[in-house]
C-alpha cells in the first residue's frame, strides 16, 4: 500500500524525506509518495483530499486548515532555522545574529534583497520580520526589494546571479550547490526557528483517504524512531532538522 | 436505360470574383453514345464538365438528368491534370473502388485488368507521381474504367498521349459508348471529335454558340464564331480584342 | 564549465535511477502522441477537407490552441481528476496516467493545427479528383493522410516534442513523486532549484539525446520507406 | 467552480497590473517569434531545397530540437547571461531582454522544422521549374517563401503558442520580478504554487483569450489576403 | 553564332530503383532551327530534354555543346505541367526575370509584351492557378519568351491549346526558330512535327532509333520501331509485350 504526502519544496530538496523514508517504508511496508509543493498549494491539495498527509511549516496557515475541518490533529514533528544569506563583501554591514538590526541595515542601504514572494511559509516569516522591524515593505520604494514569486531555490539562484540578500531556510541553504559569492550572514537568532507540523487530511470529508496508513507515518515521525531519523540528518556535517515532538511551543 | 440519359444545363452562371466565365448557358443532351464540347481556351469548357459532374456549383442556374435525380447516376471524371496519390500506380487506382467496398481479391482483379487495357501492367508497382506525362494520363483512364460508369465526362483525354496510344484509347471509348455508356468529351483534336463524337457543343466565352451534328458543325458551321474557331482563327482574335 | 564533466559522471553513477526517470518520461510523452494523434490526425483533416459557416474561426481556435500554457493544462487536468472532482474516482491523480492525459491535451491542438495545414495544402490539387471518385469524407481523409503520411511525421514529432520537453503540466498532475512520477523536466527543475546547474545541464543533454534518437529513428524509418515513392 | 466568478472580478480589480503583465507576455513572444522567423524561415527553406550528404541527419537534429526543454533553454541562457558568463557584460540577465533571447532559442527549431516540411512538400512540384529559370538559391527560397506565405502562417502560430506558454525559460532568465519581468505564464505557476486555482485558472483563461485574439486577427489577415489567389 | 549551336548526347543512362529508362541514348544534333523528339509514352523523351538543360544528371553518359561550356548557354525549358506558384499571371512571368536583375520598369515591360503575345494581357492579374489548362501552358510559353533564350526545350507545348492558340504558337516557335533561337521539340503531334522541324529523333524505349530529315523519317522511316510508331501501332504492341 502506499500514501500520498503533500509537503514543501524545501523539505524535499533538504533531502530529508530521502533519509526517512526508506526507513518508514522498511518497518512498515507502506510506501510513502512526496508531492513536494509550496505551502499554499500543499495545504490545496489537501484541502481536495488528493493527498492523505500533510507536512508543512505555516502554523497559521495549518491551524485554519485544522479550524476548517480539512485536516485532523495536527502535531509538531521539527524545527529547523532561517539564516539570512548575502554576498560576503556584505556592503549592508548586516552580519550577526540579530535578524531585525539586519533586515533595517539591508534597507537603508537599500541592498538588493530577494524575497520569493510566493506566499510560502518561508515568505510568510521573511513578512513577519521585516513588519517586527518596522519597515513597510510595500512602501519600500526602489528596485532594491524584488519579489520573484518563486521558490527557495530559484530565490537562492538568483540572489547568487545578482549578489543580493534572501532569507532562506538552513536545510535549502546547506544542499544549495549554486553559492557563488553568498554566504550565511545572520544566524541563530531564536526568532529565526522554523516550526514544521505534520497533519491527517480529514477521512470524514474525503472517504478515499488512507487514514490508517497516514496515522502510521505521523505515528512514527514522532515515535522516538523517527525523531531519532530527523536527528541524524546531515549534510556536511551539519545538522538540519530537530526533532521536537511533544515539546513545547518554540516562540517565534 | 442509359441510352436515354438526358443532360439538361439550363442557364448556367459562373462569376467567380466578379470575371464571367458562364454566361448563362443553355444546352440539352439527349444523344446516346458521344457528345465532344469543343472551343477556345478558357471558354467555360473544363468549368461546365465540373458542373455536369457536381464538383463545382453554378451561381446561377440548372443541372438535370431528365426524370432521375443527380446522385443515382454513376458518373467519372477524367481531369485534364490526373490527382494522384504518393502511392503506387495499383493503388492509386484502387482509390476509385474504395466506395464499392469490394472484397480484396475482387479489387485487385480489377485493378489489374484496368491496367492491362492501358499497357501499364508492368507498372503496377512502380510510384505513380514518376510516370511520364502520358502514362498518367493513362492511369487516369484505367481509374474511371474500374467503375464501370454509366456518364463518362472526358477533359482533354489524348492530350499527351503518343498516337498509337491515342488510338487504342479511341477505340476504348468508341466501344465503351457502342456499350451503352454516355460519354461527354472535351477535345481540341478535331479530328478526334471527327471520329467519334455524334453531335457537338462549341463554346465561346461562357455561352453554347452552336449544338448540332458532327458532320453538320464540323463542315457547315452556321454561327460566325463557330466557324472562327474551326478555321483557327478565331482565339487570338479574341484575345487580342480582349487585351 | 568544468563541473559538468563531474555532473556526467554522476549521472553515470547514478544510472539506474536516471534510466528509470529517462524511461518514465519516453513512455508518458510516447503514449500521449500517439493517444493525441489517434484523435487529431483525422480531425485535423476533416478540419481541413470541409467548409463551413464558421469554419475561420474553429481554424483559428484549433491555432490558438497550439498555445494552451502547460500549467493551465495540468491545473484543469488536475481539478478533473483530483478526488474531488468529476473524474477522482478513477484514481489518477499524481500517477503516470494523469500525465499522459495532460500531455495528450497539449499535443492535440498542435497535432490537429499542423495536420490542418499540410493537409489543405495538399487537399487544393486533390479535392476534385477525390470527390469525383465518389469517396465519402471518412475515405477521403483515410486517403489524404496516406499520401501525406511522410509529411505528417514532422507534426507527430512536433508534438512529442512539446510533450517531453513541457514540465507545467507533469508538475501539477504527476507531482514529482520520487521513482513515481518524476520525469527528466520534473527532474531538470528540481536540481534547478536546488542550485545544482551542472546537473540540471547535463539531465538536460541526456534528454536532447533521448529526443535524438527518437527523431533519428523516425527520420530514417521514414527515409527507407519514403525511397519507394519520391 | 463557484470560486472562478470571484477570480475574474480580481482580475478585473488588478486590472492595472493584470495588463502590464499581459503586454510584456506579448511584447516579449511576439518579438521572439519575430526574431526567430527572420532567422528560421530562410533556414528552414534552405534545409528542404539543397541537398548534401548529412541532410537526413541535419533534419533529424532540427527536428528533435522541437524538444528542447524549456528549463535547458533557459539554464543554458543565464549561464551565457550571467555576470560571471561570457555575455554577462550585456547586463541582460532577468531582464525583457533575456526573455526574448530564450524564446527565440525556443522558436527557431520549431519554426525550421515546420518551414522545413512545408517547404519540401511545395518544392516537389516547383524545383525543376525553380532551377530551369535558373533562379540561384536565395532565389529559389525568396519565391518558396512567397508561394507559401498563407502556409507557413502555421508555422509563425506554432511558435507563437509555443513561446507565449511557456514558463521554464522566461523563470529562469527573466526570474518572474514583480512588475519587471512577471508574465502571464510566470504569474500563473505562482498562484499555483500559492495554491490559489481559480486565479491561477483566470489568468489561463485571460492568456489564451489573447491567443485567441492574436490568432484570429492573422486568421483574418490570412483569409482576406489569401482570398485573391485561392 | 547561334546557328552552330552543338547538342551532343553520348551513352546516356538513366536507370533509377533499378529500371532502365534510358538505355545509352546516343545523338548528336547539329542543324540549326527545330529539332523534334518523338515516341511512345514512356519512351523517354521528357527525360532526355531534362538531361540537356541539365536539371537531371545522368547515371552515365555526358551531354555536350560542342566545345562551349554548358553554364555559358541561356536556355529556357516549357514543362508538360509547368510550375506556378501562388500569385498573379504577371508575378508568375516575372519570375523569369529574376536572374536577370532588370529594374522595376523594365521588367513589367517585358512582362506585359510577353503576355499580350500569349493573349493573356487581360489576365494579368488573375491567380494563376486558377487559369484553365490551356492559359496556364501560354502562361508557360510567355514565361520562357522573356529571358530570349538560345536554346529552348519545348515539352509538348501544345497539347491542350485549341487549334488557334496551336497554330500561333507554332508561328511564334517558327519565327524564333528562324531568328536564331535552337529548339528542341517533344510532340506528339506529327502534323506538327511535319510543319516545323528539320530533323526528327525517334527514341524508344530509351534509344534514338532513328534519327534524320524530317521529311524522310516520316514518310519513309528505316527501322521497324519507327515504322510502327508513325502507324500507331507499336505503343500497345509494345505494352502487351512487356506486361
Ligand atoms: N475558380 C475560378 N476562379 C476564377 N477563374 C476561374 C475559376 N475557374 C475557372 N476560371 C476561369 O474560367 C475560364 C474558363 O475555364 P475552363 O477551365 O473552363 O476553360 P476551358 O474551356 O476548359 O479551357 P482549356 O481549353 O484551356 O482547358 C478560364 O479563363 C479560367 O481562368
Ligand atoms: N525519377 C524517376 N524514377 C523512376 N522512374 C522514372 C523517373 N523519371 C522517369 N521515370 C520513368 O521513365 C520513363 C520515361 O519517362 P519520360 O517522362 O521521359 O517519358 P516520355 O517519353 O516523356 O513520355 P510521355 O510521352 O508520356 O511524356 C517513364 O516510364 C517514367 O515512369
Ligand atoms: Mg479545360
Ligand atoms: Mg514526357
Amino acid at each position: 500500500s502506499s500514501i500520498t504526502v503533500a509537503s514543501t519544496t524545501s523539505t524535499e530538496q533538504s533531502g530529508l524525506f530521502g533519509h526517512l523514508l526508506p526507513r518508514f517504508t522498511g518497518r512498515t511496508g507502506i510506501e510513502v509518495r512526496v508531492v513536494a509543493l509550496g505551502t499554499g498549494q500543499a495545504l490545496d491539495v489537501g484541502r481536495r483530499g488528493d493527498a492523505d498527509v500533510v507536512f508543512v511549516h505555516d502554523r497559521a496557515a495549518e491551524e485554519k486548515f485544522v479550524a476548517e475541518g480539512h485536516g485532523v490533529n495536527r502535531v509538531e514533528v521539527m524545527y529547523n532555522d532561517f539564516v539570512i544569506a548575502g554576498p560576503k563583501s556584505d556592503p549592508a554591514k548586516a552580519a550577526g545574529s540579530d535578524i531585525l538590526q539586519a533586515l533595517q541595515r539591508i534597507a537603508a542601504t537599500e541592498q538588493p534583497f530577494i524575497s520569493r514572494g510566493d506566499r510560502s511559509g518561508t515568505h510568510a516569516a521573511e513578512l513577519r520580520y521585516w513588519q517586527a522591524a518596522g519597515i513597510d515593505i510595500a512602501d519600500a520604494g526602489g528596485d532594491w526589494y524584488r519579489e520573484i514569486g518563486q521558490g527557495m531555490g530559484p530565490a537562492l539562484n538568483m540572489a547568487s546571479a545578482s549578489n543580493a540578500y534572501v532569507l532562506s531556510d538552513r536545510g535549502t541553504w546547506l544542499s544549495f550547490k549554486n553559492r557563488g559569492e553568498l554566504a550565511i550572514l545572520v544566524e541563530g537568532d531564536r526568532r529565526l526557528f522554523n516550526q514544521y507540523g505534520v497533519m491527517l487530511v480529514n477521512p470524514e470529508k474525503h472517504p478515499d483517504v488512507q487514514a490508517t496508513e497516514g496515522q502510521a507515518f505521523i505515528d512514527w515521525l514522532v515515535s522516538d524512531e523517527g525523531q531519532q531519523a530527523i536527528g541524524d540528518y546531515r549534510i556536511d556535517g551539519q545538522q538540519l532538522f530537530f526533532p521536537n515532538a511533544g515539546a513545547t511551543q518554540i516562540s517565534q | 436505360m442509359t441510352a436515354g440519359l438526358q443532360i439538361v444545363l439550363r442557364g448556367l452562371c459562373f462569376r467567380p470574383n466578379g470575371r464571367t466565365v458562364l454566361a448563362g448557358l443553355d444546352a440539352t443532351i439527349t444523344s446516346p453514345g458521344i457528345t465532344a464540347i469543343i472551343g477556345p481556351n478558357g471558354a467555360g469548357k473544363s468549368v461546365t464538365l465540373r458542373m455536369i459532374d457536381g464538383l463545382l456549383q453554378p451561381d446561377s442556374g440548372t443541372v438535370r438528368f431528365g426524370p432521375r435525380p443527380p446522385e443515382s447516376i454513376r458518373r467519372s471524371f477524367v481531369f485534364q491534370r490526373p490527382g494522384l496519390i504518393r502511392a503506387s500506380v495499383a493503388r492509386n487506382i484502387a482509390l476509385a473502388l474504395l466506395p464499392l467496398r469490394l472484397p480484396r481479391a475482387e479489387a485487385e482483379r480489377r485493378v489489374a485488368t484496368a491496367l492491362a487495357r492501358v499497357g501499364l501492367a508492368d507498372r503496377a508497382d512502380d510510384s505513380a507521381q514518376k510516370l511520364s506525362g502520358g502514362e498518367q494520363q493513362r492511369l487516369a483512364l484505367a481509374r474511371v474504367w474500374v467503375t464501370d460508369p454509366e456518364l463518362l465526362l472526358l477533359d482533354e483525354p489524348t492530350a499527351s498521349l503518343d498516337p498509337g496510344a491515342t488510338e487504342a484509347i479511341e477505340c476504348l471509348v468508341h466501344s465503351m459508348a457502342k456499350a451503352g455508356t454516355k460519354i461527354v468529351l472535351v477535345s481540341h483534336n478535331i479530328g478526334q471529335v471527327a471520329r467519334l463524337a455524334r453531335d457537338v457543343l462549341v463554346l465561346c466565352q461562357g455561352r453554347v454558340v452552336e449544338h448540332g451534328a458532327t458532320g453538320q458543325i464540323l463542315t457547315m458551321p452556321r454561327t460566325p464564331e463557330a466557324r472562327a474557331f474551326l478555321k483557327a482563327e478565331m482565339p487570338w482574335q479574341c484575345f487580342a480584342a480582349a487585351s | 564549465m568544468q563541473s559538468l564533466g563531474d555532473a556526467f559522471s554522476m549521472l553515470g553513477a547514478l544510472d539506474h535511477d536516471v534510466m528509470a526517470i529517462a524511461w518514465l518520461s519516453l513512455r508518458v510523452s510516447l503514449s500521449a502522441v500517439l493517444l493525441g494523434s489517434l484523435v487529431a490526425i483525422p480531425l485535423g483533416a476533416l478540419l481541413a477537407i470541409v467548409t463551413f459557416p464558421g469554419r475561420p474561426l474553429v481554424v483559428a481556435v484549433v491555432n490558438a490552441f497550439m498555445g494552451l500554457p502547460p500549467v493551465l493544462v495540468g491545473l484543469i487536468v488536475y481539478l478533473l481528476l483530483s478526488r474531488s472532482g468529476p473524474l477522482g474516482a478513477l484514481g489518477l491523480l499524481f500517477s503516470p496516467g494523469a500525465m499522459i492525459v495532460a500531455q495528450t491535451v497539449l499535443a492535440i491542438p498542435l497535432l490537429a493545427a499542423l495536420t490542418r495545414q499540410i493537409v489543405e495544402d495538399a487537399h487544393r490539387e486533390l479535392d476534385e479528383q477525390l470527390r469525383s471518385l465518389r469517396l465519402d469524407v471518412w475515405q477521403r481523409i483515410r486517403v489524404l493522410v496516406f499520401h501525406l503520411r511522410f509529411s505528417l511525421v514532422v507534426a507527430v514529432l512536433a508534438a512529442f516534442g512539446r510533450a517531453i520537453s513541457e514540465v507545467g503540466a507533469v508538475l501539477v498532475v504527476g507531482g514529482n513523486i520520487d521513482g513515481y512520477t518524476r520525469t527528466m523536466t520534473t527532474a531538470i527543475s528540481l536540481e534547478t532549484q536546488k542550485g545544482d546547474l551542472p546537473l540540471a545541464i547535463a539531465l538536460g543533454i541526456l534528454l536532447i539525446a533521448i529526443v535524438l534518437v527518437v527523431n533519428g529513428t523516425a527520420s530514417a524509418m521514414r527515409a527507407y520507406t519514403m525511397r519507394l515513392y519520391p
